[in-house]
């Protein structure tokens, strides 16, 4: 029978860098590609629901503010937000997706008011030459 | 004298809820009750209201460690229900990501060992090495925990050659270090006389009271759907079934220990043979009426799913077998005749991911030393007396 | 072993108790048998070909009936499911725990989410609803319906 | 004046004050040590490296709300911290950093406070159980018998293992021990025995790993001190720093030798000494699981027990061939 098998294994940490840091101080870097909060290009977005319907947490909610303007609103629900980014995946715009994350991850707040983010945006026009962007079958093209 | 204790629903032992009832003579336990229903959130229920795409997130959150699993036995079903062929690639990097979650999963059981027996530095070390490969799933999928790489018709995001070289290196510390652990976790004698022969379970019990994965296994039942049932890509993948005979915690432990190696064996299997292509098929919006049976092999065990559609964009049914549920008859038995330092270490030697139901309250009644079950009403009533009663005046109202 | 042979042993040990008997995917296979008799069928399985593994009861909710499936499994055959059919007016169904004990909790499940009655289970308590919980009710019917409650924020609007 | 000396001593040197900060310094460090050695950065917040966190865990616990269970007895469930604090305040006066000349015989140093000393640190062990008893919870119960079944264990061999050097330096009181070896300090070499399971013997007294069986949280949730809340919890988290401090400065005088000279010298050999007696436990602590308490009773009467009788033995003959 060994005895203290795990001592040097102890030691060899007593004077090295600890491996966790003084986090509030000091702060790690994410990746690339971390999925952090969604938020909207108001100028690109065409309003075809597809991010509102495939949502898994009903965070976001688009309302039509006036018929003939094509006016929308856009509430997104950060309270609710799973991060999932399934939004980013259904929004069909093309080449440049109107939804996007950011790379945030400290949202703890007091008031959970100002987790919602909100824009009033009027539509975009699909341009002609791309192809149109149908809200029934929204594509499931990989982001990148 | 015979007296109960109740381990739970709230114990620094249970990182989730679950009342235990132990009735224990001396340190002996005698008898041991479960009670479940503390964490039921209706999601066999919410799923059927929500459609296709929605689900594969809400699956993905029955559990936190084993997110992948569920996610993937859902989709894996689905697949089979709008009859699509997800691409190579797709499922390569797929079936990679469920290894990496089978390899975070083990780590973290032999650190909550290590915690559970008391052994808090071989905990830090191995959670500590965890964030190895939890680093790797985060640049893999852009989060730690859920990784929400599924979707129907393959995955939603591909692997430079870049992040493959990280992987890679990644698996050769992790390897290292877990035959470290694998060495020094079984020679120190405190740690070892504290698991062996704890918590034993005969082949026999084990085959009856229908145990899964590493619990069977380390009963000598050499079942493991990834060779039985082989789905998706395991069938080209060389790799073995690790097996114990010892039937205790120690068995479980070694188990995983091998399981842990057995994965990264996989690992780079998959890195080094990754084909090209797509990543992901378009999938429809609805399936046809039909039905499948999922099968996947979590690190907990055996995960299956039955998925039933009609037609429509939502499922008609979906009925989630999580592994742990399988495991607790097993338990109880295990239980039986153990030390009351023992508990904490059988319960965890299942992995138990509590992922079942709510509402309810058991406790003893402390001053007439009568055990009681106190319904939820009632012990908002009696927090409301005591409240009134209180000296001092929070001017902060519950809002419900 | 093929899915034939597997099919044709299956057979050879049902016999005359097959409804129905599907085969829709590699090592799936479905059998419609009699409600009356599933004890008898899970003995016979149990006794001629080695399955001792119940891995899930699940039922589903027909309108007029129920669609209880007992999913097992074994390392050889694959996994098989027996389907038995039980009308809403008689909800009644024989335990299984006689001869599979690893089937208690997936009984006692269905009991709460299905208000089945299994006659002759060992430990008939409710497994996962509370002890308040109204009596008949019963989630997974389809026509128990539940009203989300409006979400209240604390701290009221700004 | 004598008696406002009296009072100075009581309070501030070597008592309450000077208690108090060291054992929360010797808290500190022990988390500290403990924290890297598991390569954690251990407290860094309060303070410099976090050195005041000790304190002000004391002081945050001192302003959270007390709770007394109703079945308890309320009036021993509340004495027990003051009566713990007292008992081990008390062994601290004993230590021989105060009056360490063999020649001045007084209040705090006399023939036979060795024995004094291992008497005043068993009762905090008694203590507990009784703090364990009287909150009527399930986990305190069984945390007050395990401390009970672990008292019996690892009172006799440490006892043992604590005397012999005592006998041979024929004395029982500490101060003449410590000049005895000051004088003669190669025969500590014979106690390195005794020292060993001295060592061990304290780890099982203050309830340190492998020996916490009594507060394992993960099996008994808080042990024995499951009711305690607020300023009641504070005073047994002070009884178990000061027990710390005393068994490891009981441990450094008896074991370790010295120098002597000087106040100040010898205020820094015993704050060294007892530094690397707590650094050893901590060792201790990291490089070891739990283990059952069946376990610690079968270990400490088959392998301590013995090594203890060994030792007196070793010391026995060395005395004879001495003389």
């Amino acid at each position: 029978m060994k005895v203290a098998v795990f001592l040097p294994e102890l030691l060899r940490h007593l004077f090295k860098k600890p491996a966790t840091v003084d986090y509030p101080f000091q702060k790690l870097k994410v990746p690339e590609g971390f999925r952090g909060t969604p938020f909207l290009h108001p100028d690109i977005c065409i309003a075809c629901r597809a991010c509102e319907r495939d949502c898994p947490a009903e965070a976001i909610v688009i309302t039509q503010e006036s018929d003939v303007e094509k006016k929308f609103k856009m509430v997104i629900h950060n309270d609710r937000c799973i991060h999932c980014a399934q939004c980013v995946d259904s929004c069909p715009t093309n080449p440049v997706k109107a939804m996007e994350m950011d790379h945030l991850y400290e949202l703890a707040c007091f008031d959970r008011h100002t987790l919602k983010t909100e824009w009033v945006f009027i539509r975009a026009m699909p341009k002609r030459e791309a192809k149109p962007a149908a809200p029934a079958a929204a594509p499931l093209s990989p982001a990148k | 004298m015979k007296f109960n204790i109740p381990i739970g629903p709230q114990h620094p032992a249970l990182k989730e809820p679950i009342s235990l009832r132990m009735t224990v003579e001396g340190e002996v336990i005698r008898d041991a009750d479960l009670r479940l229903g503390y964490n039921h959130r209706g999601m066999e229920k919410l799923a059927e209201e929500k459609n296709w795409t929605q689900n594969i997130y809400l699956t993905e959150r029955i559990c936190g460690i084993c997110s992948h699993s569920h996610a993937t036995c859902y989709v894996q079903g689905v697949e089979k229900l709008m009859e699509i062929e997800p691409p190579k690639r797709g499922l390569y990097i797929r079936y990679l990501v469920s290894e990496l979650e089978r390899i975070h999963s083990h780590l973290l059981w032999l650190g909550v060992a290590g915690h559970e027996a008391g052994f808090d530095s071989f905990f830090m070390y191995t959670w500590r090495d965890r964030e190895v490969v939890m680093d790797l799933l985060e640049m893999i999928s852009g989060n730690r925990v859920h990784y929400a790489m599924n979707t129907l018709g393959g995955v939603r995001r591909d692997l430079d050659e870049a992040l493959i070289k990280k992987i890679l290196d990644g698996l050769v510390v992790l390897k290292q270090r877990s035959e470290y652990y694998f060495k020094i976790g079984a020679s120190e004698p405190t740690f070892v006389g504290r698991l062996a022969g704890v918590g034993y379970l005969s082949k026999e019990k084990a085959i009856a009271l229908c145990a899964v994965g590493p619990t069977a296994r380390a009963s000598g039942i050499t079942a493991d759907v990834r060779r039985d049932d082989p789905h998706a890509v395991y069938d080209e993948v060389p790799f073995d079934v690790c097996t114990a005979d010892s039937c205790d915690v120690l068995g479980r432990t070694v188990v995983r220990i091998k399981e842990l190696m057995e994965s990264y064996k996989i690992c780079e299997f998959l890195l080094r043979n990754l084909p090209a292509g797509d990543i992901a098929v378009k999938a429809p919006k609805k399936a046809k009426p039909n039905e499948v049976v999922s099968r996947y092999e979590a690190p907990r065990g055996e995960n299956m799913h039955y998925i039933k559609s009609n037609g429509t964009e939502r499922p008609e049914r979906l009925k989630v077998r999580a592994p742990t549920l399988a495991n607790y008859p097993a338990t109880i038995e295990m239980l039986k005749n153990g030390f009351i330092a023992d508990i904490p270490l059988i319960f965890a030697a299942i992995d138990p991911c509590i992922c079942c139901a709510e509402r309810t309250v058991e406790l003893v009644n402390a001053r007439s030393g009568e055990e009681t079950v106190v319904r939820f009403g009632d012990l908002r009533k009696l927090a409301g007396e005591r409240f009134a009663k209180s000296p001092v005046k929070r001017n902060a109202v519950w809002p419900f | 072993m093929t899915d034939q042979e597997r099919l044709d042993s299956l057979k050879g040990a049902l016999g005359g108790d097959i409804l129905e008997i599907t085969n829709p995917a590699r090592r799936r296979f479905f059998i419609t048998v009699d409600r009356a008799k599933i004890a008898a069928v899970l003995t016979t399985l149990r006794d001629r070909l080695g399955i001792t593994y119940v891995a899930m009861i699940s039922g589903v909710d027909e309108g007029d009936a129920f669609e209880i499936l007992y999913h097992l499994a074994e390392p050889a055959l694959g996994n098989v499911n027996v389907r038995i059919k039980i009308s809403k007016g008689d909800p009644h169904v024989a335990s299984v725990t006689p001869v599979l004990p690893g089937a208690i909790y997936y009984e006692r499940e269905l009991q709460d989410m299905f208000g089945l009655v299994v006659d002759g289970i060992p430990d008939p308590r409710p497994l996962i609803t509370s002890d308040d919980w109204p009596a008949g009710n019963y989630p997974l019917r389809k026509d128990w319906k539940f009203e989300r409650p409006a979400e209240i924020i604390p701290g009221g609007k700004k | 004046m004598a008696v406002l000396k009296t009072f100075l001593y009581l309070l501030v040197y070597p008592g309450l004050l000077f208690l108090f900060v060291y054992s929360t310094f010797c808290e500190w460090f022990d988390r500290k040590v403990y924290a890297r050695l598991q390569n954690r950065m251990g407290p860094t917040h309060t303070g410099r490296w976090g050195i005041l966190q000790p304190v002000a865990d004391f002081f945050k616990l001192m302003a959270k709300e007390d709770v007394v269970p109703d079945a308890a007895d309320k009036t021993l469930f509340t004495l027990l911290p003051i009566v713990g604090l007292a008992v081990v305040a008390t062994a601290g006066l004993l230590l021989p950093l105060w009056n360490p000349s063999p020649e001045a015989v007084g209040l705090i140093s006399f023939p036979g406070d060795l024995i004094v000393i291992l008497y005043l640190l068993s009762l905090p062990t008694l203590i507990a159980f009784l703090a364990g008893w009287s909150s009527t919870n399930l986990f305190s119960q069984i945390g007050g018998t395990r401390v009970l079944t672990m008292l019996f264990g690892y009172e006799v061999p440490l006892f043992m293992a604590v005397l012999s050097p005592a006998i041979l330096a024929n004395s029982w009181r500490i101060a003449e021990i410590g000049a005895f070896y000051r004088a003669k300090p190669l025969l500590l070499l014979p106690n390195l025995l005794g020292f060993v399971v001295a060592m061990i013997c304290v780890q099982a007294k203050l309830e340190r790993t492998p020996f916490d069986i009594p507060h394992a949280e993960t099996e008994i949730v808080g042990g024995t001190f499951t009711e305690y809340s607020g300023k009641k919890l504070a005073f047994f988290r002070l009884m178990t720093d000061i027990e710390l401090v005393v068994s490891s400065g009981l441990i450094a005088a008896i074991f370790l030798g010295g120098f002597g000279g000087s106040f100040v010298v010898r205020l820094v050999e015993f704050v060294v000494k007892t530094l690397a007696v707590i650094f050893v436990l901590s060792l201790i602590r990291a490089l070891t699981s739990r283990i059952r308490v069946d376990q610690v009773v079968s270990f400490a009467w088959k392998t301590l027990a013995p090594l203890a009788v060994l030792q007196l033995l070793i010391v026995i003959l060395i005395k004879g061939l001495l003389q």
